[in-house]
């Protein structure tokens, strides 16, 4: 039975502002009203931002970074230059350790689907190390956070795993459960972290009912079950809305780039003009760019929008799944809507394709 | 041996060698690295072949064509610097007058004999171009990227993907999600500069040419639900974009 | 004067180096007598009132910084001004103080360039800075460092200094951080041993001496050396509010150049360092006091070749100042403004004194926004006329040396104007038929 | 599992590895025998690939064209078409580059133990068969009939060519060659790969085809198979898809649920036709 206890919101508070004087917490912060980012905080009052919606990109940043060194290397290793040593480095080995305070469930699934991904027959120690060096304080949602958001549709608002304490507002203090071994112990150094008692059990309880009226109508963004979705689109490759919805599309990518589960990346090499220091890098990358899938010789294998459009959707719904015993990659953030400039909201977009092009449901 | 560079300038504000020479890190670097040849704004000139040119400017005036038919005849790699050159940049704005216009109306009738001009075009639309550093101005560390990519023999890197790309990866709040009313082209302009615009506070006017592929109607849909009206929107496009072939598409 | 009675001397410059832009000087002596001494422009005239026309007013900073990449900064500045005298909005003190900041580091970045880089190697004999590099490898690595520092003060505030980004009407679209501010504190100080060291080498070296008198025209206000505000002020004893900025310039198209030129009080004046110098000497900081002292420049100087000192001084000038602003914004801070601006149709003229010189524009707009006049008049056209009568006495006084010496001399002239052509000829005075 | 995957330490750090001998083999194309530095062997399976590192240049996936009996090191040929295989070009014997690998999922040579093998090749094609077509010949007993096809744009275009007349002279195996376009030096066959297939009688039943090629190619060749009757899991083939890191993480190379890179580039036609 994992641990729960109950903190006072001003014991919790101390005890960010202890963390935060040994080390980096972030926590998502409004840049602008209504623009949330996460960075670093010294305090817990971010968690009590009442407009909060998820940030402009996700946690991800922090394990995987918008662009990131692979290795260096040194010595002429330029084509022109034959016979020279060439020596790798690999990135440093032990990350610094972060705590990700206020971690909303979409975001907590979000991670797990992506360390899923990256411990996937090869470790990605690159993701991984920064992984195991950060400590996850998740945040229950008591309410959606806005129109966009449909994490209930798409089984994200419950979160089981992938967090190391997971908050619930009770008021004046915070429900705090572990998740994992470091999340207990993290719970033992909590000052003023009492047991629950029937009442604050009670509390819980009604607030999880609550949570599940205030989010019963979300379920319906989506008019099927979310595990349906790999056979949906199984047979809805044709569907004409697809080439619809590309004329919209702008192919402009910032739907993958600000996606919890979009993890694809480029890879380009730099070198010094004395052509004697380098480094290989990695930059996230976007399947509905245009360059994407193209190979050598200039073949592209999606060379139109709608095409890569579709594959985006195909990826997060029914390719992903498919490899990953039914997991969606999808959680329903909503951000690739709130950031599509052309409004295009992978929700209706499964409503619309799952519909016969002639009207009736398949 | 250090390939030979010159660098050469037609119609333009010189910005985009002004660029070259703000590199104050790397100068000496690329100074050892190349042999500059050509430098009117920074030096004498010292020799007349070359196996590099990178051209600034476009091509406003009849004479200026078989100065550029020459240049590309010598060089090897022809690399076109900067908006001017790669798809007309600014300059291409007055091929809104037909020539006759721009002279009578501009210089009045004592002016006309002295001046040739023709509609303002990006060097491709003269020579072949083998590659481009777009930008207006040019960033510094393209160019650095430019010359250590000819000098490892391969093909500078030049995204075809927008400045979205660049602007999400920097985290920004989205021009159109500020409470300014500017209007950003990023989704349809080719990125490779950091999303400079819209990191200061300001908005992608488009310097670095379009994407392929850009999707100007639902751009343009775009702006007019920002509260300008479709000319006003094809004007934004049209601003640095004037004087290449793919500026028919706007129009379309 | 020494000159040979019969000499035949013809110097055709083509496309003169290490200016901005492209020009020519042509030089005709026949028998010992001047036919011809000018500046021929020749740049390719780009149309830029063309351009403007039909625009939204808050398109003209972007694309009149396109005129002159050396000159971006002054040029978005001066079609601020003129946009907000049109537009009867009054900026804020906070604004005005980084826009004075903003150009402290552009003046620094271009008068380090132009003397170090430009006008530098002729004193000491080099075709190029580049060919200084093995030579005064020390110096070269100063001089760069100073560049850089003045470029990344204005990256730092307008994200860009060629094409500013972020330099708006009624403020900045987004401000340099505390943090920014503080990193690049101490940078400037360690500048001023550099600064030191620049200023004795150009204690060696030996500028021409050449007097010729001329009206000298600039921006002056009452308590500060002025940049972005003031009225017009000449040497002569002449005042104009900005405004009347054609009763100073009184343009003229002459044949032998795309830029037209100007006068006012006599046949030509010079605007730049050196007329700024000579108008507001006293407005100078005592740091920029004491080296002019110490390099000989006085206010009331006529040797056109001093204007390399002159900005110097100048720099020396911007750099205390910078240091000074940035202290006052971080201990009152940086607060993000409205710049809201209410549009109606209007005519306004705004002035700069950019590195080179006074700069003006002059816009008309309509009640929609939409720019209906332009006219925009740059330092060094107002400086041509001048060069040109600088000639006409220069070679006279020279003809008894080599047909080498006195072209160097022609061209270390022309360059000490710092003379930015590809400005010069992009605007004319121009209405627009409807 | 593949070496790769036991690897301490970053999965995209190459390993140096020195090129020992190399041959132009036609205009385009060169082949390169390569060293891992560390003297280990690559212990690949045929149909795998290797990812080629020219530091400073970028990476290029390219198959393993040696069979895995090769003692000391493995081979490559590269046709050079970009960046990294043009920047290959320039290197010499004796020059380094970085290798990670060998990735992907090969053609397993035990699964088809008894069967009449038939191969073919289009192009540049025939360096990943070239693998298991030299391992099934090491134990040709293991094997009934082996038929070979080759197809190439022109005469000038054949790889492997002393190699190729081996296969010609050996009476143990079928060989027959083709191209699309004749000159004065070719006798041979004229004519896309897939006229070979009314050459050869083969048995439905018992015949397996590896298919290695364009993309353009391999549909056409799979037309043929399927009029002779060669079931879908007895055809395999071998894809190319962009890849950056041939680990299936950069998502490029994605086809349906399955990376290119990982769980291929050979599959079974099934397979392929489920994607
Ligand atoms: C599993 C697998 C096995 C393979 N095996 C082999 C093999 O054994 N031998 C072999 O030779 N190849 C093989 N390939 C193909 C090889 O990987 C590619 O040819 C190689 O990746 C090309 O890399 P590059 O850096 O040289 O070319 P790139 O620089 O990536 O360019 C590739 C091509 O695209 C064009 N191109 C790309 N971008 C642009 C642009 N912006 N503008 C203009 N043109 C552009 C180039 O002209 C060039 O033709 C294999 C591929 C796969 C997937
Ligand atoms: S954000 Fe919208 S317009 Fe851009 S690629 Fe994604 S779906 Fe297309
Ligand atoms: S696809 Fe959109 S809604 Fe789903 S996880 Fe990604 S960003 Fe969120
Ligand atoms: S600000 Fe402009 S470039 Fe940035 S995301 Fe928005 S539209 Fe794209």
């Amino acid at each position: 039975m994992k641990s729960l206890k109950i903190v006072p919101k001003d014991a919790f508070d101390s005890f960010v502002r202890s963390l935060a004087e040994d080390g980096e917490v972030v926590a998502p912060v409004a840049r602008e009203p209504g623009q949330y980012v996460y960075d670093s905080v010294s305090d817990a009052s971010a968690l009590e931002d009442e407009d909060y919606i998820p940030t402009l990109n996700p946690p991800k940043k922090y394990f995987m970074p918008a662009e990131e060194v692979l290795f260096k290397f040194t010595g002429k290793g330029a084509p022109t230059h034959s016979g020279v040593e060439v020596e790798t480095e690999a990135q440093a080995e032990a990350e610094e350790e972060i705590v990700l305070l206020g971690v909303r469930p979409c975001d907590v699934a979000a991670i797990r689907l992506t360390d899923q991904a990256f411990e996937d027959t090869y470790e990605d120690e690159h993701y991984l190390n920064r992984r195991d060096a950060a400590t996850i304080i998740a945040m229950n949602c008591q309410e959606l956070c806005d129109e966009h958001a449909f994490c209930a549709a798409m089984g994200s608002l419950k979160v089981e795993a992938g967090y190391d304490l997971l908050l619930t507002d009770l008021g004046d203090a915070w429900a705090v459960a572990a998740g994992t071994e470091k999340g207990e112990q993290l719970l033992q150094q909590i000052p003023g972290a009492r047991d629950a008692d029937a009442a604050a059990q009670k509390k819980l309880q009604d607030l999880t009912d609550q949570q599940e009226e205030n989010f019963e109508n979300v379920k319906d963004r989506l008019d099927f079950p979310a595990e349906d979705l790999p056979e949906i689109l199984g047979e809805a490759e044709d569907h004409p809305a697809w080439q619809e919805f590309g004329d919209e599309c702008m192919g402009c990518g910032r739907c993958n780039l600000v996606c919890p589960t979009c993890f694809c990346f480029d890879v380009l090499d730099e070198v010094d003009l004395g052509l004697e220091e380098g480094e290989r890098k990695r930059q996230w990358d976007g399947c509905t760019l245009l360059e994407f899938a193209m190979v050598a010789g200039g073949e592209n294998f999606r060379e139109d929008r709608d095409e890569r459009l579709r594959h985006r959707f195909y990826r997060k719904a029914k390719y992903l799944p498919e490899r990953y015993d039914g997991d969606m990659y999808c959680t329903g953030c909503g951000r690739c809507i709130r950031t599509c400039l052309v409004d295009i909201d992978p929700a209706e977009v499964f409503n619309t394709v799952a519909e016969k092009p002639g009207g009736e449901a398949s | 041996m250090k390939p030979r560079v010159g660098i050469f300038s037609f119609s333009s504000c010189e910005g985009c060698q002004l660029q070259i020479l703000n590199m104050e890190n790397e100068l000496l670097d690329i100074v050892g690295a190349i042999d500059l040849v050509t430098f009117r704004e920074a030096m004498d000139p010292v020799a007349r072949d070359y196996d590099v040119a990178f051209v600034e400017g476009s091509i406003t005036r009849e004479s200026e064509i078989p100065m550029l038919e020459e240049i590309r005849r010598k060089a090897d790699v022809l690399v076109a610097l900067g908006a001017c050159a790669t798809i007309g940049g600014v300059n291409a704005m007055k091929n809104k007058f037909s020539p006759e216009e721009n002279l009578q109306e501009v210089y009045g009738d004592a002016g006309s004999e002295y001046y040739d001009t023709i509609p303002t075009r990006g060097i491709d639309e003269v020579v072949d171009v083998d590659y481009y550093i777009h930008g207006c101005p040019i960033d510094r560390t393209d160019f650095a990227q430019t010359v250590t990519s000819l000098l490892l023999g391969k093909r500078p890197y030049t995204p075809n993907f927008p400045v979205c790309v660049e602007c999400r990866l920097k985290e920004n709040v989205c021009v159109y999600d500020r409470d300014d009313d500017e209007i950003c082209l990023g989704p349809v302009i080719r990125a490779g500069c950091s999303a400079v615009c819209p990191s200061f506070g300001s908005a992608c006017i488009g310097c670095r040419g379009y994407v392929d592929q850009a999707n100007f109607d639902s751009l343009i849909k775009v702006m007019v639900e920002h509260g300008i009206d479709e000319e006003e929107a094809k004007k934004k496009l049209r601003m640095f974009n004037t004087g290449n072939a793919k500026a028919q598409e706007v129009e379309a | 004067m020494t000159a040979q009675t019969d000499r035949n001397l013809n110097i055709t410059v083509h496309h003169m180096t290490r200016v901005e832009g492209h020009g020519n000087i042509v030089v005709d002596v026949k028998n010992g007598t001047l036919d011809r001494a000018e500046l021929e422009i020749v740049e390719s005239p780009r149309f830029f009132e063309a351009m403007l026309k039909g625009r939204k007013w808050h398109e003209a900073p972007y694309i009149t910084a396109r005129i002159c990449g050396i000159c971006a900064v002054g040029h978005a500045q001066a079609s601020i001004n003129a946009l907000e005298d049109a537009l009867g909005v009054t900026p804020s003190e906070q604004t005005l103080k980084l826009r004075r900041l903003l150009f402290n580091a552009e003046t620094m970045q271009s008068h380090w360039l132009h003397v170090f880089f430009l006008a530098v190697p002729d004193f000491l004999g080099a075709g190029s800075a580049i060919e200084l590099v093995d030579d005064k490898p020390e110096a070269v690595k100063m001089a760069l460092r100073l560049k850089k520092l003045a470029n990344d003060l204005a990256d730092m505030i307008c994200g860009r200094k060629v094409h500013p980004i972020s330099m708006k009407v009624n403020g900045f679209s987004s401000l340099p951080s505390p943090e920014e501010l503080a990193a690049i504190r101490p940078r400037l100080e360690d500048a001023r041993s550099d600064l030191r060291a620049a200023v004795d080498l150009l204690k060696t070296v030996n500028i021409p001496d050449f007097e010729r008198e001329t009206e000298y025209v600039a921006l002056s206000l009452d308590d500060e050396y002025a940049w972005i505000s003031g009225d017009i002020h000449t040497t002569d004893g002449f005042s104009y509010d900005v405004s009347d900025y054609r009763k100073v310039t009184n343009e003229k198209a002459v044949p032998h150049s795309t830029a037209k030129h100007t006068s006012h009080n006599r046949e030509s004046y010079m605007v730049g360092a050196l007329a700024r110098v000579n108008n507001n000497y006293e407005h100078l900081r005592p740091e920029a006091k004491a080296v002019a002292e110490e390099l000989g420049l006085e206010k009331g100087c006529t040797n056109p070749f001093m204007n390399n000192i002159a900005q110097i001084v100048e720099s020396v000038h911007c750099l205390e100042d910078s240091i000074e602003l940035i202290d006052e914004f971080l201990t009152e801070g940086l607060n993000k403004e409205d710049r809201s601006v209410e549009v109606s149709a209007g005519r306004g003229a705004g002035a700069a004194e950019v590195p080179r010189g006074i700069l003006f524009h002059e816009y008309a707009i309509d009640d929609d926004g939409y720019i209906t006049e332009a006219n925009c008049i740059i330092p060094t056209g107002q400086n041509l006329a001048n060069i040109d009568q600088d000639m006409k006495a220069l070679v006279p006084a020279v003809l008894d040396k080599s047909k080498d010496e006195i072209t160097l001399m022609l061209e270390m002239l022309v360059r000490a104007y710092d003379p930015c052509i590809s400005c010069s000829t992009h605007f004319l005075d121009v209405s627009f038929k409807e | 599992m593949t070496k790769a995957a036991e690897q301490q330490g970053s999965v995209y750090v190459p390993e140096p590895a020195t090129i020992v001998d190399k041959k132009r083999m036609t205009e385009e194309e060169t082949w390169y025998d390569l060293r891992l530095d560390s003297g280990e062997q690559l212990d690949h399976d045929p149909g795998q690939f290797v990812e080629v590192s020219v530091f400073g240049v970028g990476e290029a996936p390219i198959s393993i064209s040696s069979p895995p009996s090769k003692e000391d090191g493995f081979e490559l040929c590269i046709r050079h078409v970009g960046n990294v295989t043009n920047a290959i070009k320039k290197l010499g014997m004796g020059d380094k580059v970085g290798i990670r690998g060998p990735f992907g999922t090969g053609f397993d040579p035990d699964a088809v133990v008894g069967k009449d093998i038939l191969f073919v090749a289009g192009g540049l094609g025939l360096v990943p068969l070239r693998s298991l077509i030299w391992t099934v010949l090491e134990r040709r007993e293991d094997y009934e009939r082996v038929i070979i096809f080759y197809g190439t744009r022109s005469p000038a275009t054949i790889l492997y060519e002393d190699e190729l007349k081996q296969w010609e002279n050996d009476p143990t195996v079928e060989y027959h060659g083709t191209v699309d376009m004749a000159d004065d030096t070719w006798k041979g066959n004229v004519g896309v790969v897939t006229t070979l297939f009314s050459r050869v009688d083969l048995d439905p039943d018992n015949t397996v085809a590896f298919i290695c090629g364009p993309d353009i190619m391999f549909r056409f060749v799979v037309q043929e198979t399927e009029k002779v009757g060669i079931p879908d899991d007895m055809t395999f083939l071998s894809m190319e898809r962009r890849m950056k890191c041939g680990i299936g993480k950069c998502g490029h190379c994605q086809e349906g649920s399955v990376y290119i890179c990982r769980e291929g580039p050979c599959f079974s036609y099934e397979q392929i036709k489920a994607l």
